[in-house]
């Protein structure tokens, strides 16, 4: 499409890297093992988080079945339990999600959706991957040292985190604290590699304001994650050398069992703050990118220009801002300074609102409309749903006075896995059926898609809006079982069996999905290079799969926005963003022009 | 078509299981009906705003929905500033209406009024005890380096205000009624939380510093203490009791307990007999918990 | 500076003709995209220091806090590392000059004074085990050793990237232009490491701890 | 962007402002003239003083005449900065005094 356009004025070949050239594979080693392309290294990435979240999701059920049926699991002991919840949060929210929205999606779509050969730093990025891969091996590895994985909940909370009466403090939480540190090493070296790849690669005529909502979030996240993590490395460091060499950075004076220990006047609460100023960001570095996608699910499947554009950008800017003030809300009752509430309160609940325009945008770009419900677009729908109503509980949270009943009860638990669970996850199963063609060549399977999508929506939509009523019950999280007990009567009980029951069933239903995404990868429907006919760079490449180098011999050049869906005037219902202006309105030029201008005006 | 119509039934179903729920907060036992309150504020602005969401979802789902064969009717309209500028607004009202009460009840919540009686929780790895200041009011300094099996609270013996100090050793705590209480938290080894669902005030206890919260007992009974915050394996069965009194249940209740200084004179007329049996004790409780 | 009115474009209309036409053609080169990763890279060094520098401070409030003892030595590795710096921008000027000698020999020194201040940093480490105050429990000497500690790692980092470009210089032979971007590369990372170094050693190392007189300067203590 | 009439702003302008200087160091003065107390006293304190620097930083260090995007590059880190630090010392300040009123040290 590019090409009609050469022999118009003057060609201007687009930016590309001079010293640098294209690392080209040698052996099928470096094909698909030690490989710098960002394409393979996406699917490492992917794969690997993947795997580890498969056991993360595996513990969650061990954790449901201890929850459900308190009494009809022996092997499980409370030992056991606070192992599965801790390594179950920290793979889930650091090792699947982060690395997949990052490192999975981010290396695949960042130097398509901008027009690039590859990353900058391919050799870099390459180190980034097994790094990662190493900080997962140190995680299972835990596993097996004696004393098994830490169990100080995924917060890793000092001192706890490293007295004898926490499972797993002999090995697990060393070996969990270096897998955090391996892995903020190997995310760094990515991270960098994702932003200047954003802010440097770009094509020409690709301004920023051009970028797809997804690059949008994808790089606000990675801003986020590289000065977020530092935060995080500097709290494992520190609480190593509490544990390691007896230093007192986190620890006070301490009594254990009736033994004074050799630890004095540090603060524990310092390492809440830096957590937190981690951990706040942290998820919204999973929910930004989740944000970004979602817009493009939304925008491609419903046939319309993404509302607001320059809003949803603003807004994802304003959201990462803000995020790194309002960390305390996680320490309403911690014992923190308590004036603090009021300031930590106030700028929780303002971040509300950019978020609230983010949602009111995506249904406005339902609006008017040519809706097609396909299994993305389902996906994108649960996702508007489950965040919605985990965002509304996050209010409730950040509000900090209502926090002081609702803190560390399974309210909370509700609130996140809805929010952070279940919507980041919806999106994740959107994106890989709406990407899945590029990447292999062929379509998902539309109809198992629907049963995957129906079953884990409706399922995790009736596990967690229900847990919600257990937090206001009181029933606190973090709890192995309930035990002998005057407030909690059998019907909690019940909910907590109904709840395990509808997690097994939600559970099969990934099965489906898993089993679609191996039988579609040889007889999945042909895809052809633009199956949804999206306006976006990817989906302009001269081959399915991308091959090497992405765009052939020329790197398209960038005359639109990715969101010119149905165009008045326009040939057809969708403008790739590669196609210059006489070619998308061929017939009345000038006729076009005027429209279109009005369109600008409003 | 059927999709619009689950995301509709997901908006009416919630709300229907909200209004019918068997599962709702305790019957409230403290002055702090204000959160419950902020709490119902907070589900009208945020209950509206997520049905009216999924209901123009749903609509637009219906009513846009691809036909095949119909030429849709697509608008091309990239930003309409006044309409998000409205948004924003409501959204912002919609913010204040929720802050500000919720900020007025913290307000509250962290003034403790003038009068209000002290008293010590202590929580150490997986069990609560608790001191009361005594006749003059007001409790002894203390420090975790002092503790030692005669002097479990660590109590220093050198301030003549601790003295008088009510050690109680036990799970249960009795309080009367009506009488604002400020609660001192003090924890010796890890992160603990002392909550009573039904008193709705929670707040951490922190090894190396004191935390507080404040209320007023309104009902008298027996209300279970839960541990809030992961402290070890023992966390879930942490449990201990607080029983509000009326006023001469109360009294009889304190005249039965004993003093640091009681307890010290006691511990020094028989040391040894004393010291091997906390050790027992410690490590069998340790074992009961744990399981 | 533009990226606010970059922000604030209406990213729906197109553009007429082609993209960029007459406009000065721009190759990006890997020199720029280094110095962009680099930057960031001082914005997560940045954030990360600052926080140790809070921890410290916050640490500093409490009863058992000792203040760190002078040591002489710390001077003498402070001037070590400022000569690194500022061989290493001869080296600099060396390759915009195209002189190959002055890239060689700024490379060098700046190479040595490099590990000699890596190996001040190792005496005083060793002069505090020796002085006695090795005790873990002082948090100051722990601030004092975690802080070293990981900008010595980053000094490390980047005497391996000097090594990469020094082997450049000696065992391939490059010619000054070849390596310019590189050795700017390198200084550029230097500076960085220098100035960290200044701000904690100023605020936490010199003398009796000037981050305290700062904070009551503030009025915040 | 005003460059034009930004290199000439006349010395009127200093003239004000440093009056206006005076004028609210005056104002603190007189907060702790007539006793202020509490929250008002410190939100009135900061205000004046966060006034002042304002002034200085816009008109004497000419940053008013600078883009609006170096503004916010120079300005907003440092401010971020100093929230940071004021609520760590805050926080500290709060744990100290707390171990200070319920614990025994020492001895
Ligand atoms: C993706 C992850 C994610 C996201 C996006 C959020 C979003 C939010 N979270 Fe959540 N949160 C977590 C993940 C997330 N959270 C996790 C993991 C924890 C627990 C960690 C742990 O302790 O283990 C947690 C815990 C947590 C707490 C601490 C609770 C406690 O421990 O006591 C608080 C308190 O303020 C909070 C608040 C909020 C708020 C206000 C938002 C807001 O950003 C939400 C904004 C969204 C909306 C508001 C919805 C859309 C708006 C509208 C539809 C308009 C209507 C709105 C109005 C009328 C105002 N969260
Ligand atoms: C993204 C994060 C995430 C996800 C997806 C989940 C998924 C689930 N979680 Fe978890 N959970 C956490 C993050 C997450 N959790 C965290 C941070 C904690 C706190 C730990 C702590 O207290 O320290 C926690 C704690 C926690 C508890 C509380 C334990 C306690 O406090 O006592 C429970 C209890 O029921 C639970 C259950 C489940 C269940 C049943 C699922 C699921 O099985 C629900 C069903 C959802 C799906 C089926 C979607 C599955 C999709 C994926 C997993 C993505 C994989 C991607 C592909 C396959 C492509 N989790
Ligand atoms: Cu004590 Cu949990
Ligand atoms: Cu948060």
């Amino acid at each position: 499409m590019a090409d009609a356009t050469h022999d118009d004025v003057g060609y201007v070949p687009p930016a590309e890297i001079e010293e640098q050239d294209l690392y080209h594979a040698k052996s099928w080693i470096t094909k698909y093992v030690f490989c710098q392309d960002a394409k393979v290294i996406a699917i490492q990435y992917s794969i690997t988080a993947i795997a580890i979240g498969l056991v993360g999701l595996v513990l969650s059920w061990l954790m449901r079945l201890q929850l459900g049926f308190p009494e009809a699991f022996s092997f499980i002991e409370p030992d056991d339990y606070y192992q599965f919840i801790t390594v179950h949060g920290m793979i889930m929210v650091i090792y699947l999600l982060t690395a997949l929205f990052l490192g999975g999606f981010g290396n695949y779509l960042i130097p398509l959706m901008v027009g690039a050969r590859d990353m900058v730093f391919p050799f870099v990025n390459m180190i980034s991957y097994w790094v990662y891969l190493l900080a997962v091996v140190v995680l299972c590895a835990s596993f097996f040292v004696p004393g098994g994985p830490t169990g100080a909940g995924w917060t890793l909370y000092p001192p706890q985190a490293i007295l004898s009466g926490t499972p797993g403090s002999d090995g697990g939480i060393i070996l969990m604290l270096v897998s955090l540190a391996l892995f903020i090493v190997g995310f760094t070296m990515g991270g960098l590699n994702y932003v200047v790849t954003v802010f440097q690669a770009r094509t020409r005529g690709l301004s920023l304001m051009r970028l797809p909502l997804t690059i949008w979030g994808i790089l606000t996240a990675t801003v986020l994650a590289l000065l977020a993590f530092p935060a995080l490395f500097v709290g494992a460091v520190m609480m190593l050398l509490d544990r390691i060499l007896g230093t007192s950075f986190f620890m006070p004076s301490i009594v254990e069992l009736g033994e004074h220990l050799s630890y004095g006047g540090g603060s524990p609460i310092l390492f809440q703050h830096l957590f937190w100023f981690f951990g706040h960001p942290e998820v919204y570095i999973v929910a930004l990118p989740a944000f970004g996608i979602v817009s493009d699910l939304i925008s491609v499947h419903a046939r319309r220009n993404i509302f607001g554009y320059r809003m949803m950008v603003w807004a994802i800017v304003i959201i990462g801002a803000l995020s790194f003030v309002v960390w305390a809300h996680h320490m309403y009752v911690s014992g923190m300074n308590p004036y603090f509430g009021f300031f930590f309160a106030t700028t929780t609940l303002i971040i509300a609102v950019p978020t609230a325009l983010k949602v009111y945008n995506w249904t406005l770009t339902l609006w008017r409309g040519d809706i097609h419900l396909t299994t993305p677009m389902l996906f994108a729908i649960g996702f508007i749903v489950t965040f919605v109503n985990g965002g509304i509980t996050g209010l409730f949270l950040g509000n900090v006075a209502i926090d002081v009943p609702l803190s560390d009860t399974m309210f909370v638990v509700a609130h996140f896995h809805m929010v952070m669970g279940v919507a980041p996850a919806l999106v994740i199963f959107g994106a890989i059926y709406h990407w899945y063609p590029k990447i292999t060549g062929r379509l998902l399977d539309e109809t198992l898609g629907k049963f995957h999508f129906w079953v884990t929506f409706l399922g995790a939509y009736l596990i967690y809006f229900p847990m919600h009523y257990l937090g206001f019950v009181g029933v606190p999280r973090r709890y192995f079982e309930l035990g002998d007990t005057q407030i909690f009567d059998q019907s909690v009980g019940d909910l907590n069996a109904f709840i395990s029951i509808v997690t097994f069933i939600v559970g099969f239903a990934q099965l489906v999905f898993f089993f679609n995404l191996y039988r579609s990868y040889s007889k999945g429907k042909e895809a052809g290079p633009n199956p949804w006919r999206a306006c976006s760079l990817e989906w302009q490449t001269a081959e399915t799969p991308p091959g090497h180098g992405n765009f052939g011999k020329e790197l398209p050049l960038v005359y639109r926005w990715p969101y010119d869906f149905n165009v008045p005037g326009a040939k057809e219902d969708f403008i790739p963003q590669n196609m210059s202006q006489s070619e998308a309105f061929p017939k009345r030029k000038a006729a076009a022009k005027t429209s279109r201008s009005r369109a600008a005006k409003k | 078509m059927i999709t619009a119509l689950i995301i509709i039934l997901v908006a009416v179903g919630s709300v229907a299981f909200h209004l019918m729920s068997p599962w709702w907060w305790t019957p409230i036992a403290s002055n702090w009906g204000f959160i419950d309150t902020t709490i119902i504020i907070t589900f009208w602005v945020t209950g509206t705003v997520f049905v009216a969401i999924l209901f123009f979802t749903g609509y637009c789902i219906w009513k846009f929905r691809h036909r095949e064969g119909v030429k849709a009717d697509v608008e091309y309209e990239p930003e309409n500033k006044s309409l998000e500028t409205w948004l924003t607004i409501g959204t912002t009202i919609g913010v204040v209406i929720m802050l500000t009460p919720g900020l007025f009840a913290w307000k509250q919540f962290i003034t403790v009024p003038e009068g209000a009686d002290e008293f010590e929780v202590v929580a150490q790895q997986w069990q609560w005890s608790y001191r009361l200041p005594g006749k003059d009011g007001v409790l002894g300094k203390s420090d975790v380096r002092k503790i030692t099996p005669e002097n479990p609270f660590g109590i220093n013996a050198d301030d003549p205000k601790g003295k008088d100090d009510v050690l109680i050793e036990s799970d249960d705590l009795h309080l009367p009624i009506d009488r604002p209480v400020k609660v001192l938290l003090r924890a010796i080894d890890v992160l603990h939380d002392f909550y009573v669902p039904q008193f709705r005030a929670k707040m951490d206890m922190v090894p190396g510093t004191i935390t507080y919260f404040w209320f007023t007992p309104t009902k008298v009974g027996n209300y279970e203490v839960l541990c809030a915050e992961l402290c070890g394996v023992g966390h879930h069965a942490m449990r201990g009791m607080v029983v509000v009194d009326n006023d001469s249940d109360y009294r009889a209740w304190l005249a039965e307990q004993t003093t640091f200084g009681q307890s010290l004179a006691k511990a020094q007329q028989q040391k040894s007999i004393d010291l091997a049996s906390t050790t027992d004790r410690a490590t069998s409780e340790k074992k009961v918990s744990a399981q | 500076m533009n990226l606010l009115r970059e922000l604030t474009d209406k990213p729906w209309i197109a553009t007429e003709g082609i993209p960029g036409a007459g406009q000065e053609q721009k190759m990006l080169s890997a020199v720029s995209s280094g110095r962009a990763a680099i930057k960031w890279l001082f914005g997560v060094g940045s954030v990360l220091f600052f926080l140790l520098i809070v921890s410290y401070g916050e640490r500093m409030t409490y009863e058992d806090w000792r203040p760190l003892p002078e040591s002489k030595l710390l001077w003498f590795n402070t001037i070590a590392l400022i000569s690194s710096s500022v061989a290493m921008q001869w080296a600099v000027i060396g390759g915009r000059r195209d002189e190959i000698d002055d890239v060689k020999i700024g490379m060098l020194s700046g190479g040595i004074t490099a590990v000699v201040f890596l190996a001040g940093q190792l005496l005083a480490w060793r002069q505090l085990v020796q002085m006695g105050y090795f005790e873990t429990t002082n948090p100051a000497i722990a601030f004092f050793i975690l802080i070293t500690g990981l900008h010595a790692l980053h000094i490390v980092g980047g005497l391996i990237a000097w090594g990469r470009t020094a082997q450049k210089v000696w065992w391939r032979g490059c010619e000054a232009g070849q390596i310019r971007g590189s050795v700017e590369l390198c200084a550029f990372y230097w500076h960085f490491l220098l100035v960290l170094w200044l701000v904690l050693f100023g605020l936490l190392f010199a003398g009796n701890n000037n981050l305290s007189i700062i904070l009551a300067i503030c009025g915040l203590r | 962007m005003a460059t034009a009439e930004g290199q000439q702003h006349p010395i009127g302008v200093y003239l004000w402002i440093w009056g206006l200087l005076f004028v609210l160091s005056l104002f603190s003065y007189l907060v702790d003239y007539f006793h202020l107390e509490g929250m008002l006293r410190w939100s009135l304190i900061l205000l004046f003083m966060m006034l002042k620097a304002g002034f200085i930083v816009a008109i004497f260090m000419h940053m008013k005449w600078e883009r609006l995007a170096l503004i916010y590059a120079i300005l907003l880190p440092p401010v971020l900065v100093m929230v940071f630090v004021a609520l760590m010392v805050l926080e500290s300040d709060y744990t100290h005094w707390a171990r200070e009123t319920y614990f025994v040290f020492g001895a």
